[in-house]
């Protein structure tokens, strides 16, 4: 293994397509969690992109699961280690639907019971592994192949399903952000009880965009402050320096939208519908920052 | 008995050398490049080399994002 | 200790003997004081274990399963809809060579609600790669508890092992109860494969064609070897606590023309049946069968045979006349009854045997 | 064998008795079973437990239809099931009453069992509680030793007014 | 039928405890949706106190399902009464457990799906069918049979997690505001897309309270500022009258606590929390209905 | 009209002509496209279905089950975990009674994930009492969904109908397809017990044992029924559409010594053995079972039986040679091949009959 | 075929008659009673008749909620 | 029989090609079944296509061992694979390449689809798109007539730029 850097943990390559942003996450998730880590995976593109056995791609114990079944292996996981005395970091790693569509009732049990574990989704707004069909996370009027036309729900804010819970720790992220990113992993690892991390991760295929614009996307995001990042401690807020950016001077959303296939024919009603909600969130942020609810 | 487990191994190359995937290769300039390491950073597949920036053309799927991120611009994507 | 118990206190009596590093579960009726009884023994700190409050059965097993992995010792209970409910992770457990040790409570399936005792939800899992035992007293159900772990945690099993009880009607009986200290009777657990950041591996990885071929012959391979380990261990047990049990129960079948054969609490009633058919004149005997998975060979030799299942196909038959039929080739009168609780007694058992239309199949009461 | 059939209403403690009589019936070696008919009933209802008594281990599992003995915990019962189906004439009939009842063609005993646990201040929660109440009263029948009565009662109970309350039921039991 | 209410949907009688705060809830829920209505009853004590077949005390069609389907049966039939024209009411009827722990996944996705139904959750605060076992909803330091030192985790916020779902209509309630319950039943009702409601429902068996205080725990529930009744459409709130008045000078918690057996043990510390909780709920209520958040 | 189309799309497109009033369907590889093509259609608008994208399977079939009982015709598809994750509701469809139908594209089961073919995914739902296909081409599919609905929604029937594909070897291949217009083929969808205000009715509450042991029996007379509304549908749409089917599809198996029995595509496979092996001068026939539940009654004769299991249940064999010896018997040549998309030839198979050895069990390739 | 099929009707005492559950019954003072109704609407199994507030004595399980919440005290509730 | 293996890269569109070789010898009075080989591949990655045609329905599923016919749509994976294994001397071989390449004991053609796809504006998400392109190569080679290539190119696509693709891959096809 020359020519490996140390904390990298992920072997060249994955299977991943060109310019995922999803592997780029995890290599960063897991430089900064380190060796006396286990990783716990649904089924997802991750579970794919490690290789066939008798190969894997990861440098470290990776234990792959049924779809629902992360935040619950996890917990047996955690609490054995425990039982053992060992501090071996237990973190789930799970795609958007397999956390916010059938992974939600074991994610939201594992919270409520205070496991001691890290839940990491990386959200590509869709089912990545099945071929880009839509998942709970999807956003409104994004094409994918079961809404062809766009799709006419709205993104579920996982987010504050999750902050419902009032776990010691939780964050958003995203991969344009990989140094945002390693920080809160390693405060959501010093955490004792649940942390959870929420990362946007753009996706060429899915999204359709050209693979070289995956950090792009990403910056795009939190800019337009359609993503906002963010950490909560229980109940308090502090908003992260991008977004803080974001909000004193925003980039127009369209700017995201536009080179994105996926929003094809997105009708500019939609567009508004998405930015007044974008400015909801981070209406909603500020205030409980400052403590005002 | 621990062979009939189905537990896989980490190696090198996994996935195969996925160098064969590109259609465009990343070519870096040396003259304009100033080590900034933001290309490393952000290679989805770690195989830009974290000290003298070289990169790994067994493995490189050609994404072009280290050319598109590098801020110097001293990557440029050539067709293989 | 000679004590008296349920049946579902007996599972947790032999749960808290066997102390497992984890027990994750989630109530059903007619399961849940085992539950109950482990959150106590946690509570009152006479067991030593983690036990996790799931929201589900599908998260109960995959609790289990994340903590098996680890090399810890598992345990779970449930019945009916619970199982149905895990199914795709008590699949799971099996592929991944897990030997968590499960308790189910027999119970009858929905719609309509029904919470007596039937064997449909346990054989349904028949095909997943769990062994499967049927007890038919309390005691038994002590027994089996333990030996379970011994026999699962096993290397050349490493396969997880399912208790069936009767609902309500094994679950709820009191019975008398020996408990007793069975200090190294079960090696302390061992995986080969357990999950270490120590040696880092890809578990579960996609696996192609051939290799998942292999993986699943092995499967098999563990299973047939599991024979061995039963015997070994039952042969343990009984050297070191004088109480002996096989892959079925026989009773008075030596000398028999005709064999009752059931699974759980149905066979110790026919052995009552038989004893009053015996006394009719009638050489009956009855054959309970201990252990569904692995299926054991049978000795029926050239007897009539009288096959009751609690349990059913549909579009098929009964499943364990269909069993007994595919390893006998021979014919059997079929008799369903007891499903959803349904009562059958001795007498109804002798009245089987001595109307016996071989070849047939019966459901009790309803069918002309 | 000895076949009783106990009624009562959810929340008297039917069920425990059931197994205080199974316990008491093994302190004496004998082998004994004991099993609630579960419906879907709720505090109140009326419940029906099944208890055999026999020198050899018990292999039936199946309910009770001609029992030996019926002991009724709760005599409004009376007015809504037919307590005595399936006992044979000369069968045994333990009633929990303040005044003595007599049934036609069965040796009937009656005893004041809420009485005595009210007396005792044997209640939980507004009402009395019977199970240990009546094995005492069973003792005084027979079904099995006093001794053994006591010992179950002491092995499932460690509150002494169990045993008090076993004991006046002892007593005031006519037989 | 005769010398029974028009509004009466449940007969003479169902075989629930004696002082069921759960029957009460639908009696008036019942009353409130009219005949032109269908239930959707997972496992629960309310599938067990309709009788047993061949009869049923309830007086409208009710589909029992199994423990984690109700809201996904409900989506089912809504859509089919949808695609046929039909203006049936459907109404999901259930108990925390198969609310808040193995129903979620499916509660979630309806309301994500934007579910043309109305979810009421009756919350007895365990699970009651199976003889008081804890479930994610049942409050800090409550004694269930699986809890028997008192629960160590907090209270699920269901309507936290609802909320996050941002539905046209949703609501709280108490058995012992039956026409407060009515008048929010009938809201949800006329409300197109998906409405939620939430109940508490004092249990004597599980909260071991004498009977005949059922009205009375449910009052101090509200007055103590443990339960808080309010309306929420979309963003925005509405508390109502009682928790109003609570707000402004509530009941000691003690007075909630103390009377329930369940809470027997319970320490000083426990206690601080629960009502520091109470207390930071309201207050974000406040905040959200003044529009602050 | 006569076009090309893969098995999965074969699927959507029967759906589109038999226009269900809802659809719930989650993707599970290698199903996905029936989704996806289904979802096409109704955002074209050539399709008037309600589609609920739904967050799992369980919900998938628990929605189905919802809109099945106000009387409307109801579709899904999945595979693999997607059927064992819905296992719960897949026993609960069946029990209330509801004709909805399914399509299954059978895939291994995890771990290791392989999303490739084989049949124990849906044998391990033969209890239930869904009626199951397993087809062999892309027509046999579009035509089997047809005439599934047909037979579910049938009143002699009313239960569910499973039709199962091979994942990838038929749901990914492409063939000829001819479209036809179904319209009157199945009438309208009338369930006697549809729920409706109009006639309040309690469904599926608690049941005691003897009303519940009925109720069960009368899925299993629906099941004896079934067979005439399956030969009957059969025939009605030979006659119509000249494409005949029946409960097995049996080539060259009148004069035959031995017979090769399959489920699915391996069942076109042996029919190019079995010709290899009639010009090798070994009188071989192909006996492909299509309807697995209700289980047919087998001419077998006196011939040897190859019987070829892409599928097993560990602890006891290969489930359609289990079901073979229980049915005639007799011992056969039970061959374990082709789990997990493990490769099986004309040859291999071909093989399996010359080399065969009555009355054991051979794993293709690993066993020695 | 459709009495196959499991489907329950709804009658009056489908659970029983649950007024032999009682313990206590309710007892109304007419003379104290100002017919305000708060009885009636916190039965929890509606027995007691909205016009004339009779309670239905073979199903009123005797809860002693109407006695708790009358607010005239106009119900007792005395042991069976 | 015929018996094609396609060889070409995740994205080239592959599947596709196989689909309308098996559409076109279908509109000549054929059988044919197309079968794509899944991995869990991703863009880019090695794909394996398996095409069948014969006079009377195909019953086999399996793969082709030994094709008659070996289509390469891209050259580069004959780096990572062999993809002549199983071909049998004097075996028909389809390359894209803008020069002749010659494969001893073959018959080989060579035909530069890029180069047409580039040409003709057949190009998505700026990848040249291939199926259609080699339909009018392998209607050269007489795997069909070029009505039923003209034909299945028409069901499948509506853009008339395939049609040009095909037919310049026809006219440049050197036989
Ligand atoms: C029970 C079950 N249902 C469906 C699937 C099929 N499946 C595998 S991964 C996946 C989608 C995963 O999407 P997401 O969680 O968003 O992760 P991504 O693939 O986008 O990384 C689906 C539907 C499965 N494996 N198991
Ligand atoms: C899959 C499954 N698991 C468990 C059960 C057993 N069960 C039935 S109802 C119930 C608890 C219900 O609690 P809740 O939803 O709070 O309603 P309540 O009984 O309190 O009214 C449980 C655990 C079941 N029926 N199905
Ligand atoms: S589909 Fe998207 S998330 Fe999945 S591997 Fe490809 S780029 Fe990554
Ligand atoms: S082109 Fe993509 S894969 Fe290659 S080095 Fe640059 S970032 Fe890494
Ligand atoms: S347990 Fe509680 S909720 Fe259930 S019926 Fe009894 S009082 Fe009602
Ligand atoms: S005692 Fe209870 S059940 Fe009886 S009338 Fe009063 S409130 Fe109703």
């Amino acid at each position: 293994m020359s020519g490996l850097q140390e904390t990298e943990y992920i072997l060249k390559c994955t299977s991943a397509c060109a310019g995922c942003s999803t592997s780029l996450i995890l290599r960063h998730v897991l430089a900064a969690a380190g060796p006396d880590t286990v990783l716990v995976i649904p089924a997802c593109c991750t579970s794919v992109i490690q290789g066939v056995y008798p190969k894997t791609s990861f440098r470290i114990p990776v234990y792959n699961v049924a779809f629902a079944a992360s935040a619950a292996v996890a917990s047996g996981m955690s609490a054995a280690f425990e039982a053992m005395g060992k501090k071996t970091n237990v973190i789930a790693y799970a795609g958007d639907g397999g956390t916010v569509d059938i992974g939600i009732q074991a994610l939201s049990g594992a919270l409520e019971r205070e496991t001691n574990f890290l839940y990491i989704c990386y959200d590509n707004e869709a089912y990545g592994n099945t071929g880009m069909q839509r998942s709970g996370s999807t956003p409104l009027g994004a094409r994918t192949t079961t809404t062809p036309e766009g799709k006419g729900h709205k993104k579920k804010d996982l987010d504050r399903i999750v902050a419902a819970h009032s776990i010691p720790y939780m964050a958003t992220a995203c991969s344009a952000y990989p140094k945002d990113l390693a920080g809160k992993v390693e405060k959501a690892l010093a955490t004792k009880g649940p942390a959870f991390i929420h990362v946007l991760a753009p996706c060429p295929p899915g999204w359709r965009y050209p693979a070289e614009k995956t950090i792009e996307m990403g910056k795009l995001a939190v800019k337009t402050g359609v993503w906002a990042l963010y950490e909560r401690m229980y109940e308090t807020v502090v908003i992260s320096g991008p977004t803080k950016a974001a909000m004193i001077k925003p980039t127009p959303i369209e700017e995201y939208i536009k080179p994105q296939g996926r929003f094809k024919g997105i009708t500019p009603e939609t567009i508004t519908t998405i930015r007044l909600d974008s400015e909801r969130m981070l209406r909603r942020l500020a205030a409980e920052e400052e403590g005002s609810c | 008995m621990r062979e009939r487990l189905a537990l896989s191994t980490p190696v090198m190359g996994a996935c195969g050398k996925t160098g064969t995937w590109r259609v465009f290769r990343p070519v870096v300039d040396r003259e304009i490049c100033n080590a900034c390491g933001i290309c490393s950073l952000y290679c989805p597949d770690g195989v830009i080399n974290e000290e003298d920036y070289s990169i790994d053309l067994d493995y490189c799927k050609g994404c072009g994002i280290c050319a598109n991120e590098c801020p110097k611009k001293a990557i440029t994507m050539e067709r293989e | 200790m000679l004590t008296i118990s349920t049946g579902n206190n007996a599972v947790a009596a032999a749960v808290r003997r066997v102390k497992p590093a984890v027990v994750a579960a989630y109530p059903i009726t007619p399961q849940t004081e085992i539950v109950e009884q482990i959150a106590n023994y946690v509570a009152d700190g006479s067991l030593d274990t983690r036990y996790i409050p799931v929201e589900s059965e599908h998260s109960a097993m995959a609790a289990c399963i994340g903590a098996s992995i680890t090399g810890s010792r598992t345990f779970t209970a449930t019945s009916s809809h619970g199982l149905l409910y895990m199914n795709e992770m008590v699949n799971w457990a099996a592929g991944a060579r897990l030997p968590i040790v499960m308790a189910n409570v027999n119970r009858a399936l929905g719609p309509g609600w029904n919470v007596w005792a039937e064997h449909t939800d346990s054989l349904q899992a028949r095909d997943t790669g769990w062994l499967q035992i049927y007890v038919s007293t309390v005691q038994e159900a002590y027994d089996a508890v333990v030996m379970a772990f011994r026999i699962a945690e096993d290397r050349r099993v490493y396969l997880p092992v399912m208790v069936n009880l009767d609902g309500f009607t094994l679950s709820h009986i009191t019975q008398q109860l020996y408990v007793s200290d069975i200090d190294g009777f079960i090696p302390p657990m061992e995986l080969d494969h357990r999950i270490s950041p120590d040696d880092p591996h890809g578990y579960g990885c996609m696996t192609g064609p051939q290799d998942y071929f292999r993986i699943r012959y092995d499967i098999e391979r563990s299973m047939r070897e599991s024979y061995a380990v039963i015997q070994e261990t039952e042969k343990a047990f009984a050297d070191r606590f004088s109480r002996s049990y096989g892959f079925t129960d026989e009773y008075r079948c030596e000398d028999a023309d005709v064999l009752v054969i059931t699974l759980g609490t149905l066979g110790k009633e026919a052995e009552v049946a038989v004893d009053m058919l015996r006394d009719e004149g009638i050489a009956a005997g009855s054959m309970r069968i201990r252990w569904f998975r692995p299926f054991p060979p049978l000795d029926t030799r050239d007897r009539e045979l009288v096959v009751i299942d609690r349990d059913y196909s549909f579009g098929c038959g009964g499943i364990l006349a269909d069993a007994i039929r595919a390893q006998t080739k021979r014919d059997c009168f079929s008799v369903i009854a007891g499903i959803g609780g349904q009562e059958v007694t001795y007498r109804d058992i002798a009245g089987f045997v001595r109307d016996r239309r071989i070849g047939e199949e019966y459901w009790f009461g309803v069918d002309a | 064998m000895h076949e009783i059939r106990l009624h009562s209403r959810g929340g008297q403690g039917g069920v425990t008795a059931a197994k205080l009589i199974a316990l008491a019936s093994f302190r004496d070696g004998k082998y004994a079973t004991a099993a609630p008919f579960y419906g879907a009933e709720r505090r109140g209802a009326p419940v029906v437990s099944f208890i055999r008594i026999d020198e050899n281990p018990i292999r039936i599992y199946s309910q009770i239809h001609n029992p030996t003995h019926v002991i009724v915990l709760d005599i409004t019962i009376m007015d809504v099931a037919d307590v005595l189906v399936g006992l044979a004439p000369g069968g045994i009939v333990v009633l929990n009453s303040p005044k003595p009842i007599a049934l036609d063609g069965y040796k009937t005993y009656s005893v004041d069992l809420t009485g005595i646990a009210l007396r005792t201040g044997l209640v939980v929660a507004g009402s009395p509680i019977l199970n240990t109440p009546v094995i005492g009263a069973l003792a005084k029948i027979g079904l099995f030793s006093v001794d053994s009565a006591k010992a179950a009662i002491s092995e499932m109970f460690v509150d002494i007014k169990n045993q008090e309350a076993a004991l006046a039921a002892y007593e005031e039991m006519v037989v």
